[in-house]
C-alpha cells in the first residue's frame, strides 16, 4: 500500500514527500545551510504530550538558531517565551517571496530549507503545492504530526505518541555534534 | 415609444390560442432608454476591452497560485502531469493551467448567478409583464449601478433586463470557451477572463435581485426592515412545516400566495414557512413572519430534525444528500428546478390531488415539479396532510442508543481524516464511550454538516445526528433575530457618508459575505462583524455570513442587529439580503463614484474601478466562501477595486492575487494636482489573500481599509484602529507603520510617541507630497489632469 | 417587413458619427420568418422539455462510467474522496460526479463553437450586413435543419441566426449552472444536460458553417469541390509562407482578400498561404491554392522545420506551445483572437509600419493583435520582410548531432511513461546511439506531436526533431490532395439516398470526424475510410479526421480523395469541410427524416431523433477524439439517435452509453403498423463505446449501422457486411446473428448456409413480426398509430 | 517515496494498488474460484523475451483453467493456439456487466477474480477505475510489466527481465500443489 496523506482526499502525486522519521529530519535541519522556520497558529493548540506544540518549537530554535516567523498571529506567544521571530507575516506572504531564489527574510543568503510547523493541515497543503511547483530551488520539511505529499520531507501519520518520540528524536539530533 | 423587448416561447403563444402566422412580433426591441450621461469607452465589453486595466491590476496584484492537483485532466490527451515546470500535452503548463481553473471556477460561479436571474426574470415577466417599471422609490435614483456602469444602459423595465443578461451570457459563452484545451498560454491572460466573469457576476447579480425586489415589491433600501427569526431552536416547532432549501424564492413566494388566496393566514399562524440559504432571506423579503433556519451548513441536521413535513429545494446551495436525509424522515420532497432534478419523475401534468397522495399515503417520497403554482399548491397541501401522518418523525438517536453507537467506535480516526476542516470526530466519538458528550456537543458548533465523516466510518456512524443529540438542549435555544435583508443602499445614504468614506473619516466599509465553510465556526464572523461595527466601521452582510452574524448575542442577550442600526453609515450592520444582494455593495462602492464625486458611469468601468481601488476604502471578508460563486463574486470585487479576505480555506480557490510592499513601482500612481508619478504605500496592500486565522484577519481588514487618497485625518483614524487590533494581537507596532504614515499628522494621537520614535528609528521621512488627487490608470488620469 | 435584428455596439454607432440620441434603434427585432410548418412540441427546448427522451435514451443505453480521478477538487469544500461509494462535501456520489463531469466537458465544447459562431457572425454581420440572405442554391431548401428543428425558426438572413444563438447562449449558462457544487444528485439528470447540450452544440455549428459559408460564398454542397494540396512535404516551400494555425477563418479570409487587393496573387505565386487544423479546411474553400498542412498533431513540427515566415494563431486546436516553438525558429507571432491572447502587447493602435517593424527587426516576438484588417497587412508584410532575414531557418538537428543527442540518453524510459500514448520513445531514442533512426522514423507517424516526451527527458532530449530529422526523407514526400470541404448535403441528393438509407439498402453512413489523438497513427482511419467506401457505405468526414484521410495512396497511388467520389450516395467520400461543418452531418440525418419521409421538423425534436434512431443506419467515428468539442459532438449525435465510436483514448472521456443486448424489454419497441410491443434487437446496440483498436472498430461500425427499420433487403445488405467482416477478423460467424436475422430472407446469400445452421443450434425462431414501423417514444408512435 | 504507476500523469487514490510479486500473483489466481481473464490486443504487439504475450497466456490458461475473453479482436490468434475464447465481447462491454454482482460470463458462480493481460496503458486505467469504483465485490489483478494503480493487485514497473521472471514465477505458482 502507498503511502497515503493524512486528510484522504488530499491526494497529490506523482512527486510525494518521503517519509523520514525524527532522526534524519534533524540531521537535515542541522545541516541545512541557512534554514527559515514557520511556524502558525495551530502551534498554541496543538498538544505534544501536555505541552503545547510551540514549546517543542522553542526548544527547537534554541538547540538551532535561524530565522523564524510566527504566523498565524502568534508573534507574541514566542516573544512571551523569549524568543523573537524575525518578522511579522502571514505564511501566503512569505511563501509568495519564497519563490524568488535570491530571497531570504532575513535579506543574506536565500533559503535552502524551509521547516513548516503547526499549521492546519490545508492550509499548509496548499503552500507547499506552492513551493513544490513554483520555488524548485528549496527543500521543505513538515514537523507536524501528519504525513504531508506536497513537502519534500514529511512524517507519516503518527500516532501522538510516535510522534512525541519523533520530536525527541529530531531534537537530539539537531542538539548532537 | 412603446416598443418593449419581450421574451417568450412560440409554445405559449400559439397554446393561448394565438397562431403565430397572424402575428408580428417584435421581440427583444430595445430601445437606448435614456440618454443620462456621456457614453464611456467600454460598454458591454468584450473580453479585451479591459484588459488593460486588469493587467494594470495584475501588475501590482499578481497572480500567486497553489495548485490544488498536480494533474490536469480535462482532455483525453492528459492526464498530464504539470508538476515543477512539465507541460502537458496541449503545452499548457502549471500557473497557466491554475489560471484556467480559476477561469473556470468564475465561469460556474457566474453561471450560476446569470442562469438564476434569466430565470427569475422569465418568471416575473411572465407574472407581471416586461414593460414592469424599475422603481426603487425616491430615494433612489441610481437604480442599477453595476449595470449602468457595465452594460452602459439606464433600465427602465424588466423587460430591458432581458437584454442586460442576454449580453452577459454571450460574454459568459465567449470565456468559458477559453477553457477548452489548447487555448490561453498565459496566466495573465486567463486572469483577466476571471476579471471578466467576475464583473459579469455582480451585474447578473443586481439584474436578479433588482428584477425580485421590483416585481415582489421587497424592501426597497429601507434601513428600517423588521426583524424576522433565525435559529435551529425552530426544530421545536409544532405546527406542519414547509421547508424550503435553496436560492430562488419564486417558489416561497408562490406559497405564501397560495396561503394568502386560501385563508392560511400568514406563516406561523395555521403552516411555518421556513427557508434555509438565500431563499430564506428571500422570503422574508417577501413576508418577515417566514422563518429562516440558518446558513449551508444546518442542512442535513435540519432535515433530520424531521421539523419539516415538505421539503422543497430548488438551486444552487443545496446538498446532495437532501432526497436522501428527507426519506431517512418520510418527509416528502419536492424538486422545483431543473437544475437540479434528482431523477425523479416530471408530475407537471399530474392533478394537484394525485400529487399529494403520492406523497402522502401513496409510497411516492419525491417529484419534480417545475410548474411552480401546481408545486405550491402540492407543498401546502402535503405538508398539511402529512403532519399528522409523520408526526415530525425525527433520526436523532435517544439517548440510551449513544453508547451503543459509541462502544462501537474504534477510535481509528478515518472520520476525523475525511473530515474537510480536519475536526477530531474521532476523539468526540471516542469519548461517548466514558460518558462525555460535551466534545461532541462541541463540534455542533464547528461542523460544516457535511456528512463526509460518516461516509467513512467503518461502522457507518451517524456523527451529526450525534451531535445533535449531544447539543440537544443547547439547539433549543437557538433563536435569534436577523433583520431583513434590505436590499440597495440608498442615494441619500451615499450622500451622507461619500466624503467621510472617501477621505478616509469613516475607517472603512468592511463587507462579511459569502457561505459557511468556516474554519471554525460561525461565531467568528459575528465576532468579527461586531468588533468592527464597534469600531464605527460600516458593516455589511449578506448571504450565509449575514445569518451567522445573527447567531449570537452581546453581554446583554442582544443579537448583532439588535444592537446595531441597518443603515449604511459608521457603526451599522447592514444586511442587504441574499447572495445576488451583494451587487448592492458593490453598487454602493459604484455609488460612491456617481453619486458623491459625480463621476459618469455609462461605460465607463476603467474610471470607475480606478476611483474605487484609490478612494474608496471598502473591503469584503468572504469567512467561508466555498463555492464557484463565491469565487466570482470576489473576482469581481477585485476587478473594481476592492480587496477581499478569505478564511484558511481560501487557499483552495488555489489563485490570490497579492502585492508586496517592497515594490515600490506597482504602488506608484499618477497624481493629477502635479501631474507626477508618486509612491503611495502599500495601501491596499493586496487585492485576495487567504489568512489562517481571525486574528490575521482582524489586522488585515483594518489594513486593507487605507487608500492613497485617505486625508490626514482620514489616514489617521484608520491608522488608529489598525494599530490598535496589531498592538493587541502582536503585542507590538506595525512592522510597516513607516510605509503607511505620510506626514506627522497622520499618526494616531493616542500612539503618537511610540510612532514616532519607531519611525525615526527606521529613518523615516515625511512624504513629499501628503495628498494627493490619485490614479492608476494613465488613462483615467489623463483625463483628469488638468495641468502639463 | 424589414426589421431585421441587428447587433451592435453603443461604441460602434457613435464612433460612425451617429449620436445614440438621434436614434430609434430596435435591437432584436424579430419576426417568426415564415410559418412554414405546423410548430412541434418542443420549440427552443429548455433543459427539462426533452428530459423524457433522453430518459429513454439513457434507459436502453445506460451511462457506463469510469472515473479519471478519484477525487473532486472543484471548490473549496475539497477535495473530497469520492472512492466507493463515499460522497464528497456537497452529498455527490460518484456516479454523480462523473455525469456533472461530462457535463462541464460538453459545456466547455458547446461553448467553445458557441463563441466562435458569435465571434464569426459578428463579424459577418458587420462586413456584410445582417440582411445578408441565407441562400444556399436552387439545391438546398432545407438551409438549417438543426435550426429548424431545434429553435422552431427558418432563418433567412444572418440577422435571424443572432437570435439562434441568443437562445444557445443563454441555456448554455442555464446548463452550466448545474455544474456548481451541490446541484443535480442523479447521474441521469446530468445526462440529459450533457445531451441537451450536445443538441444546442450542433445548432452552434450549423450557424458558424452556415454564416461563413454564405457570406464568403464557401462551396455551397458542391459534391465536386477542387482538390487542395495537403502534407507536412510543403515544408519544402521557398516562397514566404503564412502560416495559419486554428478556427476561425475570419483572419485567413482578410489575408487573401489583402493580397487579391495588393496584387500579390494567389497563394503559391508570391506568397504561401497555409493553414494548420480546421482553419486550413475553411481558407481551402475560401480559396483552394491555400495549402493544408494537416491536423492538430503536426503543429509543433512544422513550426520546427522553420517554413513559415509568419505564424498567425486564432483559437480552438492550437498548442500553447505555438509562441515558444516560433520563437526557436524566429518566425514572427500574431495571435488574432482575445480567446488566445498568450499575454502578449495589445497592438491594435499602433499603425501597420510599426508593427511590422517590430517583428521583423524591432526583436518583439509576438503581438496581440485582435483588428483583423490589421492583422492581415500585418501579417503579409511581416512573412515577405522577414523571409530573406530568417532564411527558413529551422531548428532540425542535423544528421552529426543527432549521435551526440543519443549519447546522452540513459534509456530511463521517463519519455516513455510521459508520453500519452505511451509510445517507445525510450528505445527509439536509444537505438540511435547504434546508428539506427528508423525506430524514430516510425514514431513520426504515430505521434501526437505534443512534445510531453521532451519536457519529462532528464537531458531534454528534442525528441520532436529527432523524429523529423529520422523522417526527413519521406516527409519531403508527404504531399497529398484532399477535397475541399463542401458543406451541407444536398436536399437532391438526400432524395436520392433517402429511401435506401431508411430501407437499409444503402449499408450505412459512416462518419470519420474530430481529432488526431489516435492510437496508433492517422493511417488507420484512412483504412477505414477506404474499406467502408469500398464496401459502397456513404462515407462522410470533417475536421482533422477529413485530412488524415487525405494522407494516404491506395495500390495505384491515388488517394481517398481521388479514389471515391465526393458525392453523398453509396460509396462516395463527401468531406463536409471543418469541424463546425459535423453539423452537416447531422443535418443530412435530419434531412433524410424531412425529405424523404416528410416529416416536419419545426421544434419536433424528439420525433425526428426518434425516427434517426430507428430508421437512420448512420454511425460517427471519432477515433482520435481528444478534446471537449468532440465530447459535444458526440453527444449531440446521441441525442439525435445517432450512434458514436471512439478510439481507446475515448474511455478518458470516462462516459459511455452502453445497451445490453440481453436487456431484451429496452430494445422493445411499438410498432405502429400494429400497435404492438415489438422486440427489435439490438439494433442500434450501444450510442457510445470506446474500442480497442481499429479491428474491433470496423466490425463495431458495421453492427451499429443495423436499424430496427430495415427491409429484409436491407438488413440482408447490412449483414452481408457485418458477417464478412467479422469472418475475416474473429474467424467465425458473429455470435449474436440469431439477435439481428429476422427470417431467412435476412441471411446473407453468401453465408446462406453457415448462418441457417448456427440458427438452427441456438435455436432462433423466424421473428412474427419480420417488418415493422418501430418507435421508442409512445408520444411520437401514438402520432403515427392509426389502429387501436 | 511512494510507487509510482507507469504513465506518470497517471495518478489515482488514495486506494491503489497492492504490488505483488509472481508467486504471490499465481497463488492468487490459483486459489480463486471462479477467475475471468481477460486479454486485449496488446498480447499480439508485446512481446516477453522472443515470444509474444499471448503465449504466455495460453500457457497460464492451460495450467489453471479458467473462462477467458479475448478482446481487441484477438479472438482467433488464440483458437490458433488450440484455446477457445469463451465469448467475443469488447472489453468496455464485458466491465459494463462484471458490475453486477450476480453475473458471470458462463452464467455460473459470479466472478471473485478478474485477470488482466494485454491491454494498452490507459484503456486498461480506465476499466480497471471503473471495477474499482462500481464493481467492489471483484479483486482485479494485472499481469501486464506496468504498475496499475487502479487494480486491487499489479506488478510494480519491471524491466523486461523482471517480468519474465516474475511470469515464470507466477506459473510455477499456478502449476505448483
Ligand atoms: S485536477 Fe482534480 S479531478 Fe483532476 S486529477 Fe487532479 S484532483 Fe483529480
Ligand atoms: S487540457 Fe492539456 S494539460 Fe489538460 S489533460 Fe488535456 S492536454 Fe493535458
Ligand atoms: S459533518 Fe462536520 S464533522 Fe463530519 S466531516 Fe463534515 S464538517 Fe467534519
Ligand atoms: S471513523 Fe468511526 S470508528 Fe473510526 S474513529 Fe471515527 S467514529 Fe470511531
Ligand atoms: S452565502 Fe454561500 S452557502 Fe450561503 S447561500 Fe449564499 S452562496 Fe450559498
Ligand atoms: S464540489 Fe462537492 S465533491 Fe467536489 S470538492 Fe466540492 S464538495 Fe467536494
Ligand atoms: S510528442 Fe509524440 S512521442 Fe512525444 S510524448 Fe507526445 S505523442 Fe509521445
Ligand atoms: S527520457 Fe531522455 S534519457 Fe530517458 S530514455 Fe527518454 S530520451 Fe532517453
Amino acid at each position: 500500500m502507498a503511502v497515503t496523506p493524512w486528510q484522504l482526499g488530499n491526494i497529490f502525486g506523482p512527486r510525494v514527500a518521503i517519509q523520514v522519521k525524527g532522526d534524519a529530519a534533524g540531521r537535515m535541519i542541522k545541516a541545512a545551510k541557512h534554514p527559515l522556520l514557520i511556524s502558525g497558529g495551530n502551534a498554541l493548540k496543538e498538544m505534544v504530550g501536555d505541552k503545547p506544540y510551540i514549546e517543542f518549537i522553542v526548544e527547537l530554535l534554541k538547540a538551532r538558531s535561524m530565522p523564524f516567523i510566527a504566523t498565524g498571529a502568534t508573534y507574541k506567544d514566542f516573544v512571551d517565551r523569549g524568543l523573537n521571530p524575525i518578522k511579522i507575516m502571514n505564511a501566503v506572504e512569505v511563501v509568495d517571496r519564497l519563490r524568488d531564489s535570491e530571497w531570504s527574510i532575513d535579506g543574506k543568503d536565500p533559503h535552502d530549507l524551509v521547516v513548516f510547523a503547526g499549521l492546519s493541515y490545508q492550509y499548509l497543503s496548499q503552500l507547499l503545492s506552492c513551493i513544490k511547483h513554483f520555488a524548485t530551488h528549496l527543500k521543505t520539511i513538515c514537523l507536524d504530526r501528519y504525513y504531508h505529499p506536497n513537502a519534500d520531507l514529511s512524517f507519516p501519520n503518527l500516532t501522538e505518541e510516535q510522534w512525541i518520540e519523533n520530536l525527541k528524536l529530531l531534537l537530539d539530533n539537531v542538539k548532537s555534534r | 415609444m412603446e416598443k418593449r423587448p419581450v421574451r417568450f416561447s412560440l409554445k405559449s403563444l400559439e397554446s393561448a390560442g394565438l397562431s403565430a402566422r397572424d402575428l408580428e412580433i417584435i421581440v427583444g426591441g430595445i430601445e437606448i432608454p435614456e440618454v443620462w450621461e456621456p457614453l464611456g469607452p467600454t460598454p458591454m465589453p468584450k473580453i479585451f476591452m479591459l484588459r488593460s486595466w486588469d493587467f494594470k491590476l495584475l501588475n501590482r496584484y499578481k497572480p500567486f497560485y497553489m495548485p490544488f492537483c498536480d494533474q490536469c485532466c480535462l482532455c483525453t490527451y492528459g492526464k498530464c502531469d504539470l508538476t515543477r515546470g512539465k507541460r502537458g500535452s496541449c503545452g499548457i503548463d502549471m500557473p497557466t493551467q491554475q489560471g484556467r481553473i480559476v477561469v473556470l471556477a468564475c465561469a460556474i460561479g457566474t453561471s450560476t448567478h446569470t442562469s438564476h436571474a434569466r430565470h427569475m426574470l422569465d418568471r416575473l415577466i411572465e407574472k407581471f409583464g416586461a414593460d414592469t417599471p424599475i422603481n426603487l422609490g425616491s430615494d433612489i435614483n441610481v437604480e442599477m449601478p453595476n449595470t449602468r456602469l457595465v452594460v452602459g444602459i439606464k433600465p427602465k423595465t424588466l423587460g430591458d433586463l432581458s437584454h442586460v443578461l442576454s449580453y452577459v451570457e454571450e460574454q459568459i459563452v465567449q470565456t468559458i470557451s477559453t477553457t477548452h484545451t489548447g487555448q490561453e498560454a498565459s496566466s495573465l491572460d486567463y486572469e483577466s477572463k476571471a476579471l471578466h466573469l467576475g464583473m459579469l457576476d455582480h451585474v447578473a447579480m443586481e439584474v436578479a435581485d433588482i428584477a425580485q425586489i421590483v416585481a415582489f415589491n421587497f424592501p426597497k433600501g429601507d434601513p428600517n426592515t423588521p426583524l424576522s427569526e433565525i435559529g435551529m431552536g425552530l426544530i421545536d416547532v409544532i405546527k406542519p412545516m414547509i421547508l424550503l432549501i435553496g436560492h430562488n424564492v419564486s417558489e416561497g413566494v408562490e406559497i405564501i400566495d397560495y396561503m394568502r388566496r386560501n385563508n392560511l393566514g400568514k406563516p406561523g399562524e395555521i403552516l411555518e414557512v421556513a427557508g434555509l440559504c438565500c431563499t430564506a432571506h428571500d422570503i422574508t423579503r417577501y413576508e418577515s413572519s417566514a422563518k429562516i433556519i440558518g446558513p449551508i451548513s444546518h442542512q442535513i441536521r435540519f432535515i433530520r430534525s424531521g421539523a419539516a413535513d415538505t421539503l422543497i429545494i430548488d438551486e444552487q446551495c443545496i446538498t446532495n444528500l437532501s432526497l436522501i436525509e428527507a426519506q431517512k424522515v418520510k418527509t416528502p420532497f419536492i424538486a422545483v428546478s431543473d437544475k437540479a432534478a434528482y431523477g425523479l419523475p416530471d408530475v407537471s401534468e399530474w392533478p394537484v390531488e394525485k400529487i399529494v397522495s403520492s406523497l402522502t399515503v401513496g409510497g411516492l417520497s419525491g417529484v419534480f415539479l417545475p410548474d411552480l403554482e401546481k408545486a405550491a399548491a402540492v407543498s401546502v397541501l402535503t405538508a398539511l396532510q402529512t403532519a399528522p401522518l409523520r408526526q415530525k418523525f425525527k433520526v436523532i438517536p435517544d439517548i440510551k442508543e449513544l453508547s451503543t453507537i459509541a462502544s462501537k467506535c474504534t477510535h481509528c480516526g478515518r472520520c476525523r481524516r475525511n473530515c474537510p476542516i480536519d475536526l477530531p470526530v474521532d476523539d468526540a466519538v471516542y469519548s461517548l464511550r466514558l460518558g462525555d458528550s460535551s466534545k461532541l456537543a462541541m463540534l455542533h458548533d464547528l461542523c460544516l454538516g457535511c456528512g463526509r465523516c460518516e461516509w467513512e466510518c467503518p461502522n457507518h456512524t451517524p456523527v451529526l445526528s450525534l451531535m445533535m443529540k449531544a447539543a440537544e438542549a443547547k439547539i433549543k435555544t437557538e433563536k435569534y433575530k436577523i433583520r431583513v435583508g434590505r436590499g440597495p443602499i440608498l442615494d441619500t445614504e451615499i450622500r451622507e457618508v461619500g466624503s467621510p468614506i472617501v477621505l478616509g473619516e469613516i475607517p472603512g466599509v468592511v463587507a462579511f459575505v459569502g457561505c459557511a465553510n468556516y474554519p471554525e465556526g460561525g461565531l467568528e464572523v459575528a465576532l468579527m462583524a461586531r468588533e468592527f461595527a464597534r469600531r464605527r466601521y460600516i458593516v455589511t452582510t449578506s448571504g450565509c455570513s449575514a445569518m451567522s452574524i445573527a447567531m449570537y448575542r452581546n453581554e446583554e442577550g442582544l443579537t448583532p442587529y439588535e444592537e446595531f442600526s441597518g443603515v449604511f453609515e459608521a457603526g451599522g450592520l447592514v444586511n442587504v439580503g441574499s447572495c445576488v444582494a451583494n451587487a448592492h455593495i458593490s453598487g454602493a462602492a459604484i455609488k460612491i463614484a456617481n453619486i458623491f464625486a459625480r463621476r459618469p458611469l455609462r461605460g465607463n468601468y476603467e474610471e470607475i474601478a480606478d476611483y474605487v481601488l484609490n478612494r474608496v476604502g471598502a473591503v469584503g471578508v468572504a469567512w467561508g466562501a466555498y463555492s464557484q460563486k463565491a469565487a466570482s463574486i470576489a473576482t469581481g470585487f477585485n476587478r473594481l477595486g476592492v480587496p477581499v479576505i478569505l478564511g484558511p480555506q481560501g487557499l483552495k480557490y488555489r489563485r490570490m492575487y497579492l502585492g508586496r510592499f517592497e515594490d515600490k513601482e506597482s504602488f506608484t500612481v499618477y497624481d493629477a494636482k502635479t501631474g507626477r508619478r508618486v509612491w503611495i504605500g502599500p495601501a491596499p496592500e493586496h487585492l485576495i489573500i487567504s489568512v489562517e486565522n481571525r486574528k490575521e484577519a482582524m489586522v488585515m481588514i483594518a489594513k486593507l481599509c487605507l487608500r492613497p487618497n485617505d486625508t490626514t485625518r482620514g489616514r489617521m483614524i484608520k491608522l488608529t484602529h489598525y494599530i490598535d487590533l496589531y498592538k493587541k494581537i502582536y503585542g507590538k507596532l506595525p512592522e510597516d507603520i513607516h510605509l503607511l504614515v505620510r506626514s506627522e499628522a497622520d499618526i494616531p494621537i493616542t500612539f503618537k510617541d511610540e510612532v514616532l520614535s519607531y519611525l525615526e528609528k527606521v529613518g523615516w521621512k515625511p512624504w513629499e507630497l501628503p495628498s494627493i488627487d490619485p490614479y492608476y490608470s494613465e488613462n483615467v488620469f489623463k483625463k483628469y489632469y488638468r495641468g502639463g
